[in-house]
């Protein structure tokens, strides 16, 4: 095994279509949940880019990054699926575009 | 080198073996339950196949491949058949990771190698690793449950979930201190470092940690008294309900499986794994074979948990579901970082 | 065997845009969370393929482990059925208009991973996942010494922050998800 | 180990404050037990830490320099530094004596005193306690600031506790007089503080001292700084012409008005005086209009004193009228004299105030005199404590008015300026107090009405100010506790011996033991205090002041006797019309009503008119027509609100792209 | 749960809310509807309850009695007296030879026959015996239900013993069929009085196994001291009677309160539970096992000597060998079995304390072979009436301690 192998081009390519996969997804879905687990790939394909370049410039600074990425996702889908469960409860659907508070 | 000196080979060797050992592992672990509920019970067991139904897995194994598989209409195909898959599975997965002995010097050489040490793969981190696959070992029973479409198993996966990620937290924290003690992820510096300075087990912190360890384990690998996924007074039998044949076989099996890694586990954790107690240690030291006797003593050390299992399940009621979390998020969390905390007071004072 | 980081690269790569287009396409959000697993798993893999091996077990642990189960959790937990796919046919408009736009956010971005040539590669060389008996002494390399050098040192305040930030979260969520005592209507 | 006793003695009441605002949080009333254990001993505690403090060794307080105690850094900014550091020297000592002693027999008289009101009986204990703590700040800091912030917290403590029942109208409504009022006098003392930080560029009395000792400062400059100082001690210790308060805060609970508004609080002008000495000293015409100022509202309290019918409102003019007297020995330079009178006041009045709550609760909430009379037959420990309190305050001698008084009324004639006037104010106002104070006397407990009796057939009148609407039983007094004689019993003998300290020279021959105190402990102009001491007046004539004030003493007993008891008067009902001048005292001079013409009704105007063109035409408008713009925009924006969260999503990518656009240039 | 609350609000589930009530699903709101039998693990016979579940507390239960409905009344008012028996004996199958007493008690005191001492004594030894297994049953499988096995089969093993001495006494198991209007079917074999001593050496030791790995268990007592409680109240009001009654606190027993047979001579006590929640429940079987053996101790030494049937010819049938030689034996045996047993006209109540609360039975007569109106009082259905109002607002573990702890008997049950 011989060090660098891997073009880092590769992984930034691979990171915009996930990326744009995620998005695609929180645009379309109206399952709120489903849009959250979009969302979450979103957010992964950046933490991979952190991976990368972290390797690439040996600074294990972008591996914290995405440390503390994880810790704040698991903060966040906490958060996020106990709005989901008070959503349901208050409308009995998950459907996005049934939910238009915001309207009125 | 030869072309059979070459590692591949030498890990399937290795792979082989210890796929072997958990199968027939499981299989016996099956038989000493039922004999063990049988003399808790004042009856006899498995008597039939063989002296003391020494043939009982064996013909236990038969008949569920030879019962006929059906798959009800109701239910997600491929989820259905992929559960007990994840199941199986994840606890082989787990099996590898086990270090079953040191590494001993052989006085001759096997394969071109003259030392030997009996474990598929040793990850850098260790134990988390082991923590990682043992988490995915709930997908298992969740997509079963789900994919039943049955509401008795769909109860039995809600339970089970809910029990995972309550008890897992408290499961992985109660190794802190552990890890702290030993300084490192790696299985081989903990049974190590225990073998330097004694059993985890007889510290402050260690046996605080072995205590949440092993409630927490019993809800992992969901076993009486935390048996709620599968209560069959409540839920029928939970997340199996719908499942038969070859299909069950491999829940069946798969929680044996865990059980026995988890006992050696614990051995590694807390109680100096291949270590010799006392002083035969002294007595074998020098000869090639002392590392094995240590492995005699692992063994043994790891049934002893594992007839605690069965032990512990042919004696005590089950909880219910909020006692359950009750425990989980009260008493054994709580204690769990009490643990950590005292194993940085035990390290200071060192 | 010289470039299977390259091959693994790739596998996992494809792996990962099939998981992730089968989160988004799905009907069943149960079937789009498995997806979802498999696009974790095999992320995880990458990164350990990347080198950050450490990094590749905590994602295991924390997605698929916590937050999937999570998922799957609340999924199950309030039954939710089968997405209608026929409306987003009905609006030809407004999904070619995501379409366009989505394709122009990536074209867009593209044009950062042109600034660097292939010649610039990864640095993947750790020295960890290796059979016991072939190191012969008991010392084995991870990067999980490093990275907690640089969490505790570097990182210490961010870390103890994280730290708060998660204690809110899971408060936050018990606040949150509690049940009224009132039921809703 | 002195400090951190000294920091523990000012901080236990705070910790008593906590332990007891937290036990008010309960929604069901807290343990009384409970709660007069923190409130009473933190006190003692505290009080017990002082007396020890005071004899321990090595503290050498009874001189000019004390000891300090560190506790931490406040303030620090530029040159202005301040911490929470306190000295505790002859003067300070002395008032955290009066603080903490008197502080906690009136802890222990609340006890009872407040036994029936249980939902606030923790709320009061924590305001109590906090009052302490507050008023121990004032006087033990180490400097200006932390004095002010002590003069800020008991000002909100005598906020909290005028306005104790604050579901009263009249109650929330003295307290925000007082509360004002003390602003304007804050106002002042905080440009006075300003001034001498310029001057002396510190805040810290040591430095204040150790710069006056060094310079000698244009008198001019101090007069202004010292008007301005007193601006801030007219406010909190009611002096013309801020005292309009001080009488209206009897709303509060009897207990505050003795441990507040007569025993420590409105002494706090008085101590920042002589804390301040240097700064007075040096400015001589300041001096004379403190010395005036106190001469006035002696008489004017004094007079308007004298009708009154509320027998805590005659007390709350006669402590205004006692304030003035102090600063009339402040202002003539005679501090020892004045920090005299505060002390033997301080036990005095605390005993008439206590006595009189002790008689309210004993009819059941009954304040109006005329509704008295012949007590002394159902309460005669009480009667005995209120004569000795009366003759003490009236000036008879053997008890400790008399001393302290007699030698405020040397010193006031011996003072250059104006020194035979301001003797004279001082003796009218020594006859006219005799008589209001034996005319509660005797309208309380000897008439020949009786109060019982009385009570008991108009029980419906229950419309006394401190009126708490238990009426449920008017059979009888309410019997009074242990923990409510207790303390009176103390006082009382207190105020019959605490005047020794002080015997006049002229019996004793040498500088009065207290006055020798404090040329000692305020030596910071030693020659100054000394030298109006030794051009002393002659043997002969201070006899004769002395026979004087005792005859007026005795002439107002007389009159008062004469009036209420030979001839049996009652003061007459409050609508029955009154000859021009009882007419004028009965209505306070009309003060309250002269404020309201002249300052608060031109104030409303002007900011009417502010209001009607400033607010209105200016600000609001151009605001409405900002809104009104954004309306309009609105209106054609709002179509994008489509509610739908993923249109919303929609419009963030939309702008990220058009944003990378911008950056990156196009496709390149 | 509160138990005092109005009775209407156990049925709160309209149509609306759960169309066809049977149908099992997902409510709109995201509740949960199961149904916990009629053949699921945990309903010991055939029961079945409707439940609405949200999450894992219980909102509704709805039970549906009738699986196992064999008309045993109507069957009464057909069959002689000595032939409903069979019937009785299949009301409640785990402690049949109360039943039998229980009916040929009534039919006697109708009948006015005095029995010998003998069989009093023999009655009420079977009777105590049978409150024994009736309560192992209860306990064992509510430690089953609560997924604690061993007990169970400890106390089981004893069961059979105490099934082996039936045996030989009567010839069956389960359905014996022992008693007979005037006396028993036949007299006691000769090892009869050793083997119940043995039983009751024996017994104690198991119950003592038991009280460790149930009656002390930490998880035991936390799974039921809540479970189910109901007041004396609303025990009272539902018409609760036997051990479940006495565990909510009301000391209430037929044996003393209207006492029978011998009971007014032999000495026990009554335990009396608190809050009537299973925990109490179970603890008062558990003495009453205790008692029951103590009754048994004082009669098995005193057995009189007698015959074993009354001396009524006309209601007792003669032996068989006399039939074929005695004239007069041949008569009687002709008439009863032909014509049955004459009833005199009248009204008839007559109840017994059941190891299941008291059991009751009415009879009118118009002087047929056969009651004209047949009445049974089956504890059991009175206790599954409160069984919505106990579970609600509880887990749906508890709903099934509950079950287990009232010992509802589907053949009882459903009459």
């Amino acid at each position: 095994m011989n060090g660098a192998e891997i073009p880092v081009s590769y992984v930034i390519v691979l990171t915009l279509l996930l990326f744009s996969i995620g998005m695609l997804g929180v645009l379309t879905r109206k399952n709120i949940i489903v849009i959250f687990m979009s969302v979450e790939i979103m957010l992964n394909s950046v933490n991979l880019l952190f991976v990368a370049f972290s390797r690439f410039w040996n600074d294990l600074s972008g591996e914290m990054a995405v440390f503390f990425v994880m810790a704040i996702a698991a903060a966040e889908a906490a958060i996020g699926l106990a709005l989901v469960i008070s959503l349901h409860r208050k409308f009995h659907t998950v459907d996005i575009t049934e939910i238009k508070e915001l309207k009125n | 080198m030869e072309w059979y000196q070459s590692e591949i080979l030498w890990s399937l060797i290795k792979i082989l073996v210890l796929f072997f050992l958990i199968i027939t592992g499981a299989g016996y672990y099956t038989l000493m339950e039922r004999k063990g509920a049988g003399y808790f019970q004042l009856r006899y067991g498995p008597n039939r196949a063989g002296i003391w139904g020494i043939f009982q897995p064996l013909a236990d194994g038969i008949k569920f491949l030879l019962k006929q598989e059906t798959l009800p209409k109701h239910v997600d195909v491929y989820l259905f058949l992929l559960a007990p898959a994840i199941s199986v599975i994840t606890a082989v997965l787990l099996w590898s990771t086990i270090p079953f002995t040191p590494l001993i010097d052989l006085p001759f050489e096997v394969l071109g190698k003259s030392q030997v040490a009996l474990q598929v793969l040793n990850p850098g981190s260790g134990i988390l690793l082991l923590f990682a696959i043992s988490s995915l070992s709930v997908y298992g029973v969740m997509l079963a449950g789900w994919s039943s479409n049955n509401k008795y198993s769909l109860l039995g996966a809600v339970r089970s979930t809910a029990q995972m990620i309550s008890y897992e937290l408290s499961l992985s924290l109660s190794i802190i201190g552990v890890i702290m003690m030993a300084g490192h992820f790696d299985l081989y510096r903990i049974i190590e470092a225990q073998n330097e300075n004694g059993w985890f087990f007889l510290s402050v912190p260690g046996f605080l940690g072995f205590f949440v360890f092993i409630v927490a384990l019993f809800a992992e690998t969901n076993r009486l008294p935390f048996d709620l996924a599968e209560a069959e007074s409540e839920l029928v039998v939970g997340f199996h309900t719908e499942y038969g044949a070859f299909k069950f076989a491999l829940f069946f099996v798969a929680e044996y499986m865990n059980m026995i890694t988890v006992s050696f586990l614990t051995v590694i954790l807390f109680f100096g794994g291949w270590n010799i107690p006392f002083f035969l240690r002294d007595m074998v030291s020098g000869m090639w074979w002392g590392p094995l006797v240590g492995v005699l003593f692992f063994v043994f050390k790891a049934m002893f948990f594992m007839f605690l299992f069965i032990w512990v399940r042919w004696s005590l009621p089950r909880f219910r579901y909020d006692q359950l979390m009750n425990i989980g998020w009260k008493y054994l969390l709580p204690m769990a970082l009490i643990q950590i905390f005292m194993a940085g007071i035990y390290l200071y004072l060192k | 065997m010289e470039n299977i980081r390259e091959i693994l690269f790739f596998l996992f790569a494809f792996v990962m845009m099939g998981a992730s287009f089968g989160v988004i396409l799905h009907k069943n959000p149960v079937k789009s969370a498995l997806f979802l697993v498999v696009f974790f798993v095999s992320l995880a893999s990458l990164y350990g393929v990347l080198g950050a091996e450490f990094l590749a077990v905590l994602q295991v642990l924390v997605y698929v482990g916590a937050i999937m189960v999570l998922f799957l959790f609340v999924i199950m937990l309030i039954a939710v059925r089968d997405e209608n796919f026929e409306n987003i046919g009905a609006n030809k408009g407004k999904t070619m208009v995501v379409f366009l736009l989505v394709l122009a956010f990536t074209m867009q971005f593209a044009a950062l991973a042109s600034v660097l040539s292939s010649d610039d590669k990864i640095n993947t060389k750790t020295e960890y996942s290796k059979t016991i008996d072939s190191a012969q002494n008991l010392t084995i390399e991870g990067n999980a010494e490093v990275l907690s050098f640089h969490l505790f040192e570097k990182y210490i305040l961010p870390f103890e922050l994280i730290s708060i930030v998660l204690l809110i979260g899971v408060i936050g969520a018990v606040v949150i998800a509690k049940k009224n005592r009132r039921r809703l209507e | 180990m002195n400090e951190i006793l000294l920091i523990a003695a000012i901080w236990l009441p705070f910790l008593g404050f906590l332990a007891n605002g937290l036990l008010s949080l309960k929604k069901e009333p807290a343990s009384q037990k409970l709660v007069s254990i923190f409130g009473v001993g933190s006190v003692l505690i505290s009080f017990l830490i002082f007396i020890f403090l005071t004899f321990a060794e090595n503290t050498a307080i009874v001189s000019q320099s004390g000891f300090s105690a560190m506790f931490f850094t406040w303030i620090n900014v530029g040159t202005l530094s301040a911490d929470f550091a306190y000295k505790l020297d002859g003067l300070s000592v002395f008032m955290a004596w009066i603080v903490t002693g008197i502080g906690m027999l009136i802890h222990i008289y609340s006890t009872g005193y407040m036994e029936e009101e249980k939902p606030h009986f923790a709320r009061f204990f924590a305001y109590l306690n906090l009052f302490i703590f507050a008023m121990l700040h004032l006087v033990l800091g180490d400097s200006l600031p932390l004095l002010f912030l002590g003069w800020e917290g008991v000002g909100l403590c005598s906020y909290l506790l005028i306005g104790f029942d604050y579901d009263k109208d009249f109650a929330a409504v003295a307290g925000k007089k007082a509360f004002i009022t003390n602003r304007i006098g804050d106002a002042g003392f905080i440009i006075g503080m300003f001034l001498l930080f310029q001057l002396t560029g510190s805040l810290k009395y040591d430095e204040i001292y150790g710069f006056f000792g060094a310079n000698s400062v244009d008198a001019s400059t101090l007069n202004i700084i010292a008007l301005c100082l007193f601006v801030g001690a007219m406010g909190k210790s009611a002096q013309i012409p801020l005292y309009v308060w001080l009488p209206d805060a009897m709303a509060g609970p009897t207990p505050v008005s003795a441990l507040i508004h007569a025993a420590t609080m409105v002494t706090a002008g008085v101590f920042m005086i002589a804390r301040l000495a240097p700064v007075f000293l040096g400015a001589p015409e300041a001096s004379t209009v403190i010395a005036f100022v106190g001469g006035f509202t002696a008489l004017l309290s004094a007079l308007i004193a004298l009708t009154q019918t509320d027998i805590k409102k005659v007390l709350a003019y006669s402590t205004v009228s006692q304030l003035g007297y102090m600063f009339m020995a402040m202002g003539v330079g005679a501090y020892g004299a004045g920090m005299f009178h505060l002390m033997t006041h301080a036990f005095f009045k605390a005993l008439l105030f206590l006595g009189s709550g002790a008689v309210i609760l004993a009819l059941h909430h009954e304040q109006d005199m005329r509704r008295m009379g012949g007590l002394y037959k159902h309460v005669k420990l009480l009667a005995i404590l209120f004569w000795v309190a009366a003759v003490a305050i009236s000036g008879i001698p053997g008890l400790s008015g008399f001393f302290s008084k007699d030698m405020i009324l040397e010193m006031a004639y011996t003072f250059a300026n104006g020194g035979k006037i301001l003797f004279l104010l001082g003796f009218m106002t020594a006859i006219l107090t005799s008589f209001y104070i034996f005319r509660l006397i005797f309208l309380t407990f000897h008439t020949s009405g009786d109060a019982v009796k009385k009570m008991e057939e108009g029980g419906s009148h229950g419309h006394g100010h401190d009126e708490h609407g238990h009426h449920s039983h008017h059979s009888g007094l309410v019997p009074l506790g242990w923990n409510i004689m207790g303390p009176l019993v103390v006082l009382g003998v207190l105020s019959v011996f605490g005047g020794y300290v002080g015997l006049p020279h002229i019996i004793t021959h040498k500088t009065p033991g207290i006055v020798g105190y404090f040329d000692q402990v305020l030596s910071v102009a030693p020659s100054k205090a000394a030298e109006s001491w030794h051009q002393h007046i002659e043997g002969s004539t201070a006899w004769l002041l002395m026979l004087a004030s005792i005859g007026v003493a005795f002439l107002g007993l007389f009159t008062a006797w004469f009036f209420y008891q030979k001839q049996n008067k009652v003061p007459a009902e409050d609508s029955v019309k009154r000859s021009f001048f009882v007419h004028l005292s009965f209505n306070k001079f009309f003060v309250d009503e002269i404020y309201e013409k002249i300052l608060l009704n031109p104030l409303k105007k002007i900011a009417d008119l502010s209001y009607k063109i400033i607010d209105v035409k200016i600000i609001d408008a151009s605001i409405d027509y900002l809104g009104k713009i954004t309306l309009l925009i609105g209106s054609y924006m709002r179509r994008l609100q489509t509610g739908v969260t993923p249109n919303y999503a929609l419009y963030i990518v939309s702008g990220t792209v058009v944003i990378a656009f911008i950056v990156f240039g196009g496709l390149n | 749960m509160n138990p005092d609350k109005d009775i209407k609000s156990t049925a709160s589930v309209t149509e609306k809310e759960m169309p066809g009530v049977i149908k099992t699903g997902t409510l709109p709101d995201g509740r949960m509807t199961i149904n916990l039998g009629p053949s699921h693990p945990a309903t010991h016979g055939i029961l079945e309850n409707h439940v609405i579940l949200d999450g894992e507390k219980i909102e509704e239960c709805i039970p549906v009695i009738g699986y196992v409905h064999r008309t045993f009344e109507k069957m009464g008012e057909h069959y002689g007296y000595n032939q409903f028996l069979v019937c009785t004996d299949r009301m409640n199958y785990i402690s049949t030879p109360m039943n039998n007493i229980g009916w040929i008690l009534a039919v006697e005191n109708m009948l006015g026959i005095e029995v010998p001492a003998k069989v009093t004594v023999i009655r009420m030894i079977m009777s105590e015996l049978s409150r024994i297994i009736d309560h192992i049953i209860s306990m064992g499988i509510l430690g089953v239900d609560l997924g604690a096995f061993a007990s169970f089969l400890y106390m089981f093993h004893k069961r059979e013993e105490v099934y082996d001495i039936i045996d030989k006494l009567t010839g069956a198991r389960l359905t014996n069929t022992f008693c007979r209007v005037g006396g028993l079917e036949r007299d006691v074999y000769p090892e009869f009085v050793k083997d119940v001593k043995y039983f009751l050496k024996t017994f104690p030791k198991v119950l003592k196994e038991n009280d460790k790995l149930l009656t002390k268990s930490r998880i035991f007592y936390e799974r039921t001291k809540d479970a189910g409680k109901i007041s004396a109240q609303r025990a009272l009001e539902y018409g609760f009677t036997g051990p479940n009654l006495r565990a909510a606190g009301v000391n209430f027993d037929v044996r003393v309160d209207n006492p029978y047979m011998f009971y007014d001579q032999v000495k026990f006590d009554i335990p009396v539970g608190e809050t009537g929640a299973v925990y109490d429940r179970f603890l008062v079987r558990v003495e009453e096992m205790q008692q029951s053996m103590g009754i048994i101790r004082q009669l098995i030494d005193n057995i009189p000597e007698g015959s074993y049937h009354a001396d009524v010819p006309h209601v007792y049938l003669p032996e068989k060998n006399k039939v074929y030689t005695s004239m007069e034996d041949l008569i009687y045996h002709f008439k009863i079995i032909m014509q049955g047993i004459k009833i005199p006209r009248g009204q008839f109540y007559s109840s017994t304390e059941a190891a299941n609360g008291e059991l009751a039975f009415t009879i009118i007569s118009r002087g047929e072979k056969s009651p004209w109106r047949l009445r049974v009082r089956r504890p059991c259905f009175w206790y599954y009436q409160a069984f919505p109002e106990l579970v609600k607002g509880g887990f749906l573990a508890d709903a099934i301690a509950n079950m287990s702890s009232l010992n509802v008997i589907a053949g009882e049950l459903d009459g």
